[in-house]
């Protein structure tokens, strides 16, 4: 093989299966010292796998990884780690029960004098620096389960980062936070390559891509594609060869709400989290909630749907009073919630797609306690070609999805329940541009159906190209409530800073 | 031996106050010694506190610590195991509280003994056995819980038997735990490989004796397979008066049990008493059965 | 043959089935007494309640929970049913029926206890173990109950058209649990509270409810498995099925279900409690020596489940 | 005065601190003599060994798994150090480190077979108690194993400055085992696997090592409660230690380590260890009869950490 000098790191020919699935097939990749480099495709392309191997996390069948000088032979983590490659992983791997500085400093504790023997107070203040010098205002000393998913999104970057190492792999580290965070993250990155740390980068969110990335690697099921320089690639270009073909307009067009109010919040408040919270929404409408990391939008989605207590104040729904004490209720009375959190609450991981799929509506599919199979197999194949589900068949475990593929899922899931209104909590995070389009194309059904639409976003061009109105939340406080045709993307960073 | 007047002073007009630790409360034999001591203590106006060891020396040894912390007038101990049990005796004594065994026995030497001797019960029922058969066999032998006191003694005295009548094979020999269940699937094992061969059984208690006369009835070989065991439980008793059950052995639980009590107020009191008090066994046949019968 | 073939396939994925056919075989070599119709049978009824146990604790185990409690509430069902099983007392429905429900009482005690306090079901049911003993004890004042009608003793005795009643109750059993598991809204609720008890919770499944339906089910099938063991040897005893829970776990998990929660599969189970009867059964047919006996059952049953993850792997 | 109030709430974290006080009060209440020092000395001496075993499994259960072989770990390093420890025949140290060795043998053992099979521990653990029951009856021909020096004996029944040495090894081993958890690397590890395996080996933690360590740990702390009982039992008995592995697990869970792994302390452990001896004491003390000591017990430790749990949603 030939290998030029400059190149951090090469890959030749990587392959990898999975029992039916051709996860990569003769991949290349080169990366140079201070460059970053996207790596993209849709849903299911192998870019985890790809990133997951580079790691050492899984073997490859067969191909080359050349570090520097080096070749990566049957490295596990704990050596590749050593070698210099760290990873921010797209499935938030985290230790709940440990504090942040334990998790960041995880595998490399400090010590004393005694190689084994902890100094959690060096630990600690080196965590708070890093912290303080990524803008996140999180004591070291919280344990992770306490975080916010977002925070831990940034433990993670925190913990990632502070390895110095020579290339750090990065799979979708801003599917989680907020534009500020995104904006912190990108300054770190600019300082990583000034350092000559090479990155690789992954994220189906276009904007950053062309933002911050130098060259850009496309994969297709599995397939090397091809690398091109960013400057030489438009986003039309980029997406026809991550999709194989060309999609024009993301948004579609809104269409005007209906009079009748199907939800309406009164005055929420939950002690010490969120206070006051008043909107309604209409049949046929999608309100946005916008709001930066911690605002409080994923709480109230909570309240409403049950999963957790609120103190005081009302909800209606379609005009009745009603007080949901459980997603049980909440789901009979007509509420659907996808959650941000996929792997927590989204999906039984150990269950087929179809099984997953009609959870919530399983009564729908059963006589006397008797599920009919054939009513949910019928169901499960239909929602699979509307969202374009990649799998092997309706009876792949969820657990061997990617990721945007298992929260297509779990949409799939809450519609099925036949909801008149759904909170959508980031619902598009980890979707590629594809899906994402679908996704818009499925919100626009849905409230052509007349279903209401709740959708919180951190994407401000999503919630603007799709919402009636936007509601912003700054600190659990409500601090406008917009049209779309008056909000701007400042407009709204201004309410949510407030 | 004596015992030391010291108590009785120390007690003043208070009701006497003796510890009893029992082997196992789960033991329908054991339970009925245990019954036995109450009775007799409230006739005697005794305060009893009994407990239960579980079949655990190391429990039984804690019990017996609480016991002389709680400065009870004397201890009666139902031993688990011969050599663990043994340091509750040491420390009784150490600490000048009377402890009598009851049943079986320590190596260390307690202030008296109640009981009998398990080696002798075995002797009993492979003899009848022995003789049954005309000093010639094939015999299977179930054990309980292997390495307690009374499986190591109940196979000793087995095994003397065999070793006098060199005619009697034994021709496998398990453990069944002391279990009726479990013997039962034993058996049933048991008449699978050595179907038409087996001419006796001898169990180690009564449980497993009829865990194997259930076994062997079902399969219709109870008529050509002797069953003996040990303890003469009542459903033992019964099953020795159909006929199901050839023999059992008898112990003593009335007598092991107030003698027990008695030995001890005897030792508190200052009274003389009998260092050892050996109850004979009594073997169970169908002709003498109804004599236990009550 | 083929259609043969293909089903033995299938069972591959029952976890341990290669290995139990290899064991099987083993002993059949060995000893040919082994393969006969006679010893199986006896072989069945022995495993007909571990079986039954293992199937409760099969539901238990895959929402994520655990029942130690098993071996005491099968003392006490039996010491109850016996106690109104002797003969020209009541019709032999009565012991059956209240020996169930004592196990039913039991069960759903244990699943009040573990939803409505979050005190975890290792405790719990622990916890259960001893009290469930201690009653069997006060209930039977410390002595075994015999004297049992005829009719009462043939659950665990008698037959029909030849096959043993308890292979009888095991078969149905293995049915109803089976369907109940695969075909039913409860079977598909119970297999997501273990594999993710929030996204369970949030697919809007009341998961307490699920919890006490799978103890009191498993108290159920542990009355049924106590009512079996007294009629077998037709005597109700205080002091019956000690350390029958680690069997019946161990029959679960040796099956292929998993103590953290979300798969398994009676047939698993099955399996499972029939390789640990036919060990036992076959240690004793080849005569070995007790204290060897418990060595080579433990590096058996070891040895078997690590052949079986070896399988799986390829 | 502050000082002492700031350290118990502090105390109040580890799970079942309250309710052991509120036990302990009723107790001194009801009975006089349950406050003395003579029955603390004797409570504290009867837990040391359920301690240690406990302390051991700690490390396991953290990390996501079980140890069921404990129990017979005991009885094979008892037999073992036993017959080694003759007077007259080996220093006393030899009896104790080759008795230490078999249960770190064992332990080990079961971590090997553990990492290398992705057997469950619950099976693998099950099978080395049976192994081990096994082995120790053939170690000492099913017989106990007794005439052992006074030196050895000291061990489970002499004093130093007045204090049972049982008590100074417990207090030992809770200090070491304590630094262990929170003070060293491996500690931090056994945290991680226990708390997402997968993070951990992201993390470049080799989660075989960590494995191996804990079932290894978790032997030598076996073989050192195995020493610690023959020495006070003042024999090497085959059959000891029976069950020995619930009450030890038990004690953790009460402590506040979860069975799903990530959580647990050694303070909550002891306390679960404790508390299990308080109530046994206590209700021997009290002259419960034997039946309904049973129930009361496991009610009361139920009862304890219900109570515990409902203090901690406040
Ligand atoms: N453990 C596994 N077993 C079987 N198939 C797997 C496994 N892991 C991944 N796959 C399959 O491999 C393919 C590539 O998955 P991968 O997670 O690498 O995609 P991705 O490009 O990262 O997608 P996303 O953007 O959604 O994260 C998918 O078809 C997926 O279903
Ligand atoms: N279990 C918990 N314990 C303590 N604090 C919590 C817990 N869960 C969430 N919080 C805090 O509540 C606040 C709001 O939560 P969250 O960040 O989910 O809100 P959000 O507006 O949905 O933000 P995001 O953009 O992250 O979705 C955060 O500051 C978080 O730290
Ligand atoms: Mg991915
Ligand atoms: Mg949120």
């Amino acid at each position: 093989m030939t290998r030029q000098p400059d190149q951090l790191l090469q890959v030749r020919n990587l392959s990898k299966s999975f029992v039916g699935v051709k996860a990569l097939d003769q991949v290349q990749l080169d990366l140079k010292k201070g460059e970053v480099h996207a790596v993209m495709g849709e849903n299911g392309a192998g870019k985890s796998t790809f990133m997951k191997i580079l790691m050492g996390l899984l073997s490859p069948d067969s191909g080359e990884i050349w570090l520097e000088s080096e070749i990566l032979k049957n490295a596990d983590v704990n050596e590749t780690l050593k070698r210099g490659i760290s990873m921010i992983h797209q499935e938030m791997l985290v230790v709940p029960e440990l504090t942040v500085a334990q998790n960041i400093f995880l595998g490399r504790e400090k010590t004393n004098w005694l190689p084994f023997w902890l100094d959690d107070a060096h630990s600690n203040a080196q965590a708070e620096a890093i912290l303080q010098q990524m803008g996140v205002d999180i004591a070291p000393t919280t344990l992770l389960k306490h975080l916010s998913v977002a925070e831990m999104q940034m433990v993670e970057i925190a913990k990632a980062i502070s390895n110095n190492a020579k290339v750090i792999i990065m799979d979708e580290p801003t599917s989680a936070i907020s534009d500020k965070e995104v904006a912190t993250l990108f300054k770190i990155i600019k300082d990583l390559k000034q350092q000559g740390v090479g990155i690789l980068y992954i994220s189906h969110k276009m904007d950053e891509i062309f933002q911050i990335s130098d060259t850009i690697t496309v994969l297709r099921d599995g397939q090397y594609i091809g690398t091109k320089p960013a400057s030489d690639l438009d986003q039309p270009t980029l997406i026809s060869m991550m999709v194989g073909r060309e999609i024009t307009n993301l948004f579609p067009e809104i269409v005007p709400s209906k009079d009748d109010v199907v939800l309406s919040v009164k005055q929420l408040t939950r002690q010490g989290v969120f206070s006051d919270i008043t909107f309604e929404v209409r049949k046929g409408e999608v309100l946005g909630l916008a709001g930066l990391m911690g605002a409080g939008r994923t709480e109230v989605a909570r309240a409403i749907f049950g999963l957790d207590r609120y103190d005081s104040g009302e909800i209606q729904l379609n005009g009745q009073t009603v007080r949901v004490q459980s997603p049980a209720e909440a789901i009979a009375l007509g509420i659907g919630y996808v959650s941000e959190d996929r792997k927590g609450l989204g999906f039984i991981p150990a269950m087929t797609i179809q099984d997953n799929i009609t959870l919530s509506s399983l009564p729908q599919h059963a006589k006397a306690g008797w599920v009919m199979t054939d009513s949910e197999a019928t169901v499960a194949t239909r929602m699979m070609q509307n969202l374009r589900i990649k799998a092997t068949g309706a009876a792949q475990k969820v657990s061997h999805l990617s990721g945007g593929n298992q929260q297509k899922v779990v949409i799939a899931k809450v519609l099925q329940a036949a909801p008149d209104v759904v909170i959508l909590d980031e619902p598009t995070r980890g979707i590629d541009i594809g899906a994402k389009f679908e996704i818009y194309k499925l919100i626009n059904d849905l409230t052509a159906q007349g279903i209401a639409v709740v959708m919180i976003s951190s994407e401000l061009p999503e919630i603007l190209g799709l919402s009636h109105r936007i509601l912003v939340l700054s600190k659990g406080k409500q601090t406008a409530l917009l049209s779309t045709t008056e909000a701007t993307q400042d407009m709204i960073m201004k309410f949510a800073m407030q | 031996g004596q015992g030391s007047s010291d108590n009785k002073e120390a007690n003043g007009g208070k009701k006497m106050k003796i510890g009893v630790t029992m082997l196992s409360m789960q033991n329908e034999f054991i339970v009925k010694v245990s019954d036995e001591i109450e009775k007799k203590a409230q006739e005697m106006g005794v305060e009893l506190i009994v407990v239960d060891a579980e079949r655990s020396a190391l429990k039984q040894v804690e019990q017996v610590e609480s016991f002389i912390a709680q400065k009870v007038d004397a201890i009666i101990m139902n031993p688990c195991e011969v050599e663990a049990s043994s340091p509750a005796v040491t420390k009784a004594l150490a600490a000048k509280i009377p402890i009598v065994n009851v049943n079986s026995e320590t190596s260390a030497a307690p202030t008296a003994f109640v009981g009998s001797d398990d080696v002798e019960s075995a002797r009993i029922a492979m003899n009848y056995i022995a003789e049954k058969l005309g000093g010639k066999g094939n015999i299977l032998m179930m054990h309980g819980y292997m390495g307690q006191a009374a499986q190591i003694k109940r196979e000793q005295g087995a095994r003397e038997i065999f070793q006098k009548n060199p005619n009697l094979k034994l021709l496998a020999h398990q453990t069944a735990e002391w279990d009726r269940a479990k013997a039962m699937s034993l058996m049933e094992n048991w008449i699978q490989s050595y179907g038409a061969n087996v001419n006796a059984v001898f169990a180690q208690n009564d449980e497993m004796g009829m865990g194997a006369v259930n076994a062997l009835t079902a399969a219709g070989r109870k008529d050509k397979v002797i069953v003996v065991s040990i303890d003469a439980i009542p459903d033992a008793l019964q099953a020795v008066k159909k006929g199901t059950l050839n023999a059992t052995v008898f112990q003593n639980a009335q007598q092991q049990g107030a003698n027990a009590l008695e030995t001890a107020v005897k030792i508190v009191k200052g009274e003389k008493f009998e260092k050892q008090t050996l109850i004979p066994f009594q073997l169970v046949t169908k002709e003498n059965v109804e004599t236990f019968l009550k | 043959m083929n259609t043969i073939l293909a089903r033995s396939k299938n069972l591959g994925q029952y976890g341990i089935f290669g290995a139990f056919v290899v064991i099987c075989l083993g002993l059949a070599v060995i000893n040919p007494q082994f393969m006969t119709v006679s010893n199986w049978t006896i072989i069945i009824t022995q495993v007909s309640i571990n079986a039954l146990l293992a199937f409760g604790v099969t539901f238990v185990i895959i929402t994520g929970g655990i029942d130690l409690s098993l071996g005491s509430m099968v003392a006490v069902t039996g010491v109850v049913a016996a106690s109104l099983a002797h003969p020209d007392t009541y019709p032999v429905i009565v012991p059956i029926g209240v020996g169930v429900l004592s196990g039913v009482a039991m069960g759903a005690l244990n699943g009040l206890v573990i939803t409505k306090s979050k005190v975890p079901p290792f405790i719990v049911t622990l916890g259960m173990m001893t009290i469930g003993r201690g009653l069997a004890l006060i209930l039977s004042k410390g002595r075994p109950i015999s004297n049992l009608s005829d009719s009462f003793n043939f659950i665990g005795g008698g037959s029909v058209l030849g096959i043993p009643f308890p292979i009888l109750i095991l078969v149905v059993f293995f049915i109803l649990c089976t369907l109940l598991l695969k075909k039913t809204v409860l079977g598909r609720y119970i297999y997501a509270v273990g594999g993710n008890e929030q996204a369970a919770t949030a697919s809007g499944i009341r998961v307490n409810k699920v919890k006490m339906a799978v103890y009191t089910l498993c108290g159920g099938l542990a009355g049924l498995a106590g009512i079996l063991l007294t009629a077998r040897i037709t005597t109700g005893q205080p002091n019956a099925g000690a350390g029958f829970e680690l069997d019946a776990i161990a029959a679960a998990i040796i099956g292929g279900t998993s103590t953290s929660g979300g798969t398994g599969t009676m047939t698993g189970t099955l399996i499972g409690a029939l390789l640990i009867g036919v060990i036992s059964n076959g240690l004793d047919l080849l005569n070995v020596t007790s204290y060897y006996q418990q060595v080579v059952m433990g590096a058996i049953i070891i040895g078997a489940v690590v052949l079986d993850s070896w399988n799986q792997k390829k």
